[in-house]
């Protein structure tokens, strides 16, 4: 009898807090995996956003900071810097990365921080109770747009894969999903390639994961896969946005 | 001179802050002072929350409620970090269709409401905090039958006007349990 | 090429997303049972249709499926 | 009026929006998120601006911004994220311009807890930003004094050109409690003159500036500011004081804990000990004399400061009460609140009993 | 006798405190004239950084608001917000929008928010004495990179222009520079432009124009034009990046 | 050792290094643009870690990454750059890690100048940021004084897993005196187990953190905190005392102004009024036992506090005064110095002569 | 298509922009004058070569060009 | 004992703060007690400087100086601003190469320096400033002549080492304006 699936040993026993069905488990069973197929849970230092994943220090089997909201490039630059043989990685969500923590993931990409960031994208702040984020799709409801994200007064939501693409520091990019288990296996190749590009020295990686939120989208679970799948993709194309690897064949 | 300080507490979900509200409107529209403080615990999501209703007819000093005078208590784990708090006389409402243990306080009224088997009899589960609502009416005197009723007739009009009669049968069958 | 499929059913949120993903559609939210966490778990009655795929296991938010291959 | 019952968030925007707020910038954080909600529900009825930042940095900024252009503009966060906006309050008070501050209070430090606490007197009081400035900081116990200070709020801060803070712990912005909406009267303000809103080429250009390089100059407009803070120390200091007579405990707290020090109080009481209690509303500016005064009178044989917090409102009790009677402190920190019986029990025991 | 250049009437007559050949004062001669050339003198509102700029509200003729380092854009969408009928524009440098301001003017682009950004790249921190500017070239000496940027450590020069063209709410794009009579006539119809559109109400437009800064660059004013164009424009050049009126057409 | 002569921006970077720091993280801000920039050029040396970051915010971030990781580390800014260090200052104290933070003190508010000045004394000593938190504050009056604090900064950073701030005004930043190098011994510091290092499978994970949803574990935190900034206030304060014998004024005054209080009290002297200056060197925890004992001797008929702000170390000389002396305030702000001759007309003022 | 061009030679920084941008090389930095600022300024001699093509005013950072056509 | 307050005062560029920092070293290692602080305009750029330096053979109690008790005025405006505050008795460096008016208190001792002139005589317009220190080192006898020299042959070696005669000689003919 051989074991085709089970827990990974890089997360640890506690239970997750997330609501049913939403994706940010998901997302960390892959981070997790990723881990122990390159071997590098010894020596990964994962930091924290604030955010639905604010708890990912008490998930993840290896040593864990909690930033500050939106600065968790910042916290991985300290830390890498101080540790350049480590692996570090942010697990951070749109509000964290694209709103408030603009700044610090264009520069930690600018810099070619040789880190790896999980960017969690469900079109909504999750943990404070289903505020607008900048990813929030255009005619979208929000508890702060309840009237629908209106592109006159806010504009269409970021690409932040396509804006840090444009980035030389930047090594790799990449948008998935993880709404069907074809998606699923196709993000742990990205996400196992984004760490592996940083074991490697080459830059700054990261792999934008479209994900749901049930809750503040108002729907079953999987009712948002559906949601996700024909209304978010078509805003969020998948695609892989920059791969130094391909230019240096 | 009435100065009630009423604890709710339960799983999210179960309308423990709803039946707060109730009473606190209730007690302002009787022209009486009121006030309404929730409390979610730790957990974000689910977990267990409480609110705490003060209703006196002088000024209201602390919207905390740490000694209830009342407690309705929705489940055992609410049952169990309460019930030594209740004052000396006081009365602990208990949501028996969740609950298995009875009140170990000997110096407090302990009333059973199957809130759960009221409101499936009735045929609508969220009706069961209405229950508990009844019999607190009942046991504590301290508003109006009509008030609740009132209030329920603004609340629910057109297609939900139906609704007020589901409500109004499980606060009687609530207010039943209370002997 | 059966499968057998655990849950730790204790831990099941009753999302719903295994009973979504699995092919040949043999898990079910179990109505009759109601953990401590509030929810209706997730489990299998004709575990011999089971093709071992681990859809529902990659599938789980909260990792409590466990997928061996008989 | 009939009254209503309103959440202490809710009836904080709302009554920002009575008082003539038609501009609010802000970033979600919990437990003040409603505030921006109510925004965003109704602030478009009015003609308003609502508008969601990307940060509260941005925010304040914003309320930089549209002060300048002479709007009643408002903002408001919890702890982290005033934490974020001190450089900006900073700059406001340089510039000498108006707004309003919410600032609903949670458990620190960092990201602390979302439950609701009283940490940030010191930041709210001494300025978390640079430099030598001031907020007119008000301090309500209840959500009917939430709403009758923003109007005062607003009032306020157009008048002495000043931003305004209103410190709210988490408790209030939480709780629902009935309100009467009175109407009160437009106050008879200094037009705005100043405000960057175009010159039409009609008059020279205004600049908004905290910017003096020359340090004459900029030692000028700190007097200039220092004057003002005088002023608004003899005429804005808010307070009130229950049950002084007889005293034997003089307990002073702002916001919930006052309520919590009354119910300590009526415990007492039951005892046979009285206790008074002293209540801030304006902690900046601080009632010192007031205070003084109250602890001075002969019944009074202890002074007991009481705050959820580790004890930062005390300082302000030890320079007003400048060694007349013995200061002590009860409270608790990182969201739990003190209970009416341990404040009591403080109480007694700074009586020696 | 006809006047062919004079002082434009939307500059003070204060004596400007830049240094001898800097090409800031040039810039603020061709926002100066568009004012005047549009007609909007009266109307406008300007926002000044901090930086060597941070005096401009001295300079310029109209009303201006001084904001605090890197958040000019956020000042003037309170401004646009509360007087819609007004021409706001902000006035940065690369420190002030390319580094601390960066979730700023990212958000005011995404916006679509209806102002106009000067942006002037001179490579470098003038103000507070030639520190490295995230603008600064590889190998390029600072006295914070008194070794040369290293690519290694803190990646190549970021590219606002093409950054922020990413952006569906930004409607003008364009890179000038002003180191002869025929870019000053360029950087000019550029300034033009993107205040009209933002007249029209299109949305967000900059202008970043690449400029000298002889004192920390350690040239004379005229060595420091030559420097300019023969090796900033090769790493930001001089091109439209976006343009929503060509699509309409 | 022979002296040499330094300026105080570079002795403080200098001094760092030598303290065993190998991590800087800043962003560029006159007045001590010096700091960054020697690090610039003199910590590849060592091998350690010089990064400009791309705003304070970013820095302090970093700084908490790096302390996390266990790096001796630091950063520096002046008044406005500090405001936006706030929330990452709270999250450290939270989260308990060591690190230096230099503040070189600008005229203020808002952009201010870029004059020295001292008007973030509260900032720095209350908390500017949220919640209950100290930093230890050190504020030194001479370049030597610089040096040798800068060391032990570090130490008593690590000793107690607490920021250290060392609070200088932008004259301390600019000037230049003769310094003697020291070789301080390493001190016995408590290994660093806590660090995110990894954890190479050999322990549990470590986790860096100033969350503590549940308001009972918050709390019991914050008394934890509370228990250290205690140990803190006793073992850590210190102060300086001159010519306190027979004093009928007593001068309160830290870093530069306490060199103006001494030049002060020599004119005086000329005048035959005594006078003798106290001087904190740990601005937190504060002196204020020494101070009241200073204060009650009975020559001292009056403490007059001197400041270059408009008065907030004041605050803490009433609180330590208690009442025993009348307290008066001399100061000016927005870059100007008081000069000694008007300090010792405010003396004199302060004697009714 | 001659020109008059005037300076504010009390503004002048000497900075030589307007010498490197006249097409006709007109422009020189007058050593022999020194201004309140410190600065040799800039002049012309040979005002009758100049043709007004107002380079040297665009150029003028500091704006104390002005040109007028004959 | 001496407790000497120098304050340098003019215009960027004409080497005020290399002035102060040479008088510092130069009491330094004469064993004294210096400070040196420097004290910029409001204008950014250009504009007006000055220096305190304090040499004393006691502790410096401040490092700031208000009331020097040498003033070495390097352009008018430093004059204007600085002349009232000079100590009863003290003295006042002039240089007469760009300030065209006398001192004109009578309780000061004032020397005039033609800085520019000695420097242009000697072919090396940075050195006007040392023709200044001369002046200052003769008239207050506070430093040695050697250890200046010294100290300028310890800065410029190699190809450079041919400044130190140059500069030998601008505080030379800088003394010789001492009577
Ligand atoms: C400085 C600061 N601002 C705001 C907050 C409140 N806050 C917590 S999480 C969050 C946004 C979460 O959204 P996102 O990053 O998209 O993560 P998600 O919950 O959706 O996974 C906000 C605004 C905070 N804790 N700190
Ligand atoms: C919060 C804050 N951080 C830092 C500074 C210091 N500072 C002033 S200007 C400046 C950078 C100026 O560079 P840039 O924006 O490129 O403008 P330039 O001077 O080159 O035109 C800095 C870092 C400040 N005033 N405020
Ligand atoms: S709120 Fe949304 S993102 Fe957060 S745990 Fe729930 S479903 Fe997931
Ligand atoms: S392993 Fe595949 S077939 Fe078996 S239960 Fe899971 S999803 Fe269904
Ligand atoms: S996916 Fe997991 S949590 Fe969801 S129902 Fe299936 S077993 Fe339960
Ligand atoms: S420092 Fe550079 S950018 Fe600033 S005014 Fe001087 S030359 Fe221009
Ligand atoms: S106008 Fe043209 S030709 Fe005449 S001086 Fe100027 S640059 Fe030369
Ligand atoms: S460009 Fe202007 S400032 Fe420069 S030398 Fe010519 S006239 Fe003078
Ligand atoms: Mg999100
Ligand atoms: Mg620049």
């Amino acid at each position: 009898m051989a074991i085709v699936y089970e827990k990974s040993k890089a997360l640890t026993d506690a239970e997750m807090h997330y609501c049913p069905g939403c994706t940010h488990g998901i997302i960390h069973k892959l981070v997790a995996e990723t881990l122990v197929d390159l071997d590098v849970l010894g020596k990964s230092i994962g930091v924290a956003p604030v955010g639905c994943a604010v708890f990912a220090y008490d998930y993840f089997n290896c040593d864990m900071h909690e930033a500050a909201h939106g600065r968790a490039p910042a916290v991985a630059t300290g830390i890498k810097h101080v540790l350049p043989d480590r692996t570090v990685f942010t697990y951070q969500g749109d509000g964290d990365l694209a709103a408030i923590g603009t700044a610090e993931i264009v520069h930690a990409a600018m810099r070619g921080e040789k880190i790896t960031t999980i960017f969690v994208n469900n079109a909504v702040y999750g943990m404070t109770g289903g505020q607008m984020a900048p990813t929030t799709l255009v005619g979208q409801k929000t508890t702060t747009a309840p009237f629908g994200r209106s592109f006159e007064h806010y504009g269409a939501p970021i690409r932040m894969a396509e804006l840090l693409a444009t980035i030389d520091g930047a090594a790799y990019i990449e948008r998935v999903t993880v709404t069907t288990p074809a998606h699923i296996a196709k993000a742990k190749r990205a996400i196992k390639k984004a760490f592996q590009i940083q074991d490697e020295g080459l830059g700054f990686t990261m792999v934008e994961v479209l994900s749901t939120c049930p809750t503040n989208w108002g729907m079953t679970p999987v009712e948002a896969l559906s949601w996700l799948n024909e209304t978010m993709i078509p805003a969020f194309p998948l695609s892989v946005f920059r791969d130094i690897t391909k230019k240096e064949k | 001179m009435a100065y009630n300080e009423i604890l709710i507490s339960g799983f999210g979900g179960q309308g423990v802050m709803a039946i707060g509200l109730t009473l606190a409107e209730a007690g302002m529209s009787e022209g009486m002072n009121v006030s309404w403080l929730p409390s979610y615990g730790p957990e974000m999501r689910g977990g267990t929350a409480n609110c705490g209703v003060v209703i006196a007819d002088s000024e209201i000093i602390s919207p905390i409620v740490l000694e209830p005078s009342e407690l309705i208590a929705m489940n055992l784990p609410s049952l169990d970090k309460f019930e030594p708090h209740v004052k000396k006389g006081g009365t602990i409402f208990v949501n028996e269709s969740i609950i298995q243990r009875k009140v170990q306080r000997g110096d407090v009224r302990a009333i059973y409401v199957p809130s759960m088997e009221i409101a499936s009899g009735i045929g609508n589960m969220r009706v069961a905090n209405m229950a508990m609502l009844g019999a607190f009416i009942k046991a504590t005197q301290l508003l109006k039958y009509d008030t609740i009723i009132a209030m329920l007739t603004q609340l629910f009009t057109g297609s939900k006007a139906h609704l007020v009669g589901l409500n109004e049968e499980a606060l009687e069958r609530g207010a039943a349990c209370v002997d | 090429m059966a499968g057998n499929v655990t849950f730790r059913q204790d831990r099941c949120k009753g999302c719903g997303l295994c009973v979504h993903v699995c092919p040949v559609k043999i898990i079910f939210l179990d109505e009759t049972v109601t953990n401590r966490k509030g929810y209706h778990p997730a489990t299998i009655v004709e575990m011999d249709r089971c093709i071992a795929c681990a859809n529902c296991a990659r599938m789980c938010p909260d990792s409590i499926i466990t997928v061996e291959r008989l | 009026m009939a009254k209503e019952l309103w959440k202490g968030n809710e009836a904080v925007a709302e009554a920002a929006i009575r008082a003539g707020c038609r501009c609010y910038f802000g970033y979600p954080i919990t437990p003040q998120s409603e505030i921006p909600e109510y925004m965003a529900l109704h602030m478009a009825d009015t003609g308003g601006v609502f508008l969601q930042s990307e940060s509260e940095i941005a925010a304040i900024n914003m309320v930089y911004g549209a002060s300048g252009a002479g709007a009643r503009v408002m903002t408001s966060s919890s702890s982290p994220g005033i934490s974020l906006k001190q450089e900006g309050i900073s700059y406001m008070c340089g510039a000498e311009l108006p707004a309003v501050i919410v600032n609903v209070m949670r458990g620190g430090p960092g990201l602390g807890t979302i439950q609701p606490a009283q940490g940030d007197y010191f930041q709210a009081t001494r300025g978390g930003g640079n430099g030598d400035y001031r907020l007119i900081v008000l301090a309500p116990a209840t959500i009917q004094e939430v709403v009758d200070l923003m109007q005062e709020a607003f009032d306020l801060a157009d008048q002495y050109r000043i931003p305004v803070m209103m410190l709210l712990d988490g408790m209030i912005g939480q709780m629902m409690e009935p309100v009467e909406w009175t109407h009160t009267p437009a106050s008879d303000l200094p037009g705005k003159t100043w405000a960057t809103t175009g010159t039409e080429g009609k008059r020279p250009p205004n600049i908004i500036n905290s910017l003096f390089i020359d340090p004459d100059a900029c030692n000028r407009h700190n007097q200039h500011l220092e004057e003002k803070y005088k002023k608004i120390i003899e005429n804005e200091i808010k307070y009130s004081i229950n049950d002084l007579v007889d005293a034997e405990i003089l307990f002073v707290a702002y916001g919930t804990p006052s309520r919590l020090a009354r119910a300590a109080a009526r415990l007492l009481g039951e005892e046979g000990i009285k206790a008074g209690v002293f209540r801030p509303i304006s902690v900046w500016p601080y009632p010192y004399d007031a205070l003084r005064e109250a602890a001075s009178q002969d019944s009074v044989q202890a002074v007991v400061t009481v705050e959820m917090s580790t004890g930062q409102m005390v300082d302000d009790v030890r320079i007003g009460v400048n060694g007349v009677k013995p200061v002590s402190f009860i409270g608790q920190a990182g969201g739990v609140i003190p209970s009416p019986r341990e404040v009591a029990d403080a109480a007694k025991k700074a009586l020696g009993r």
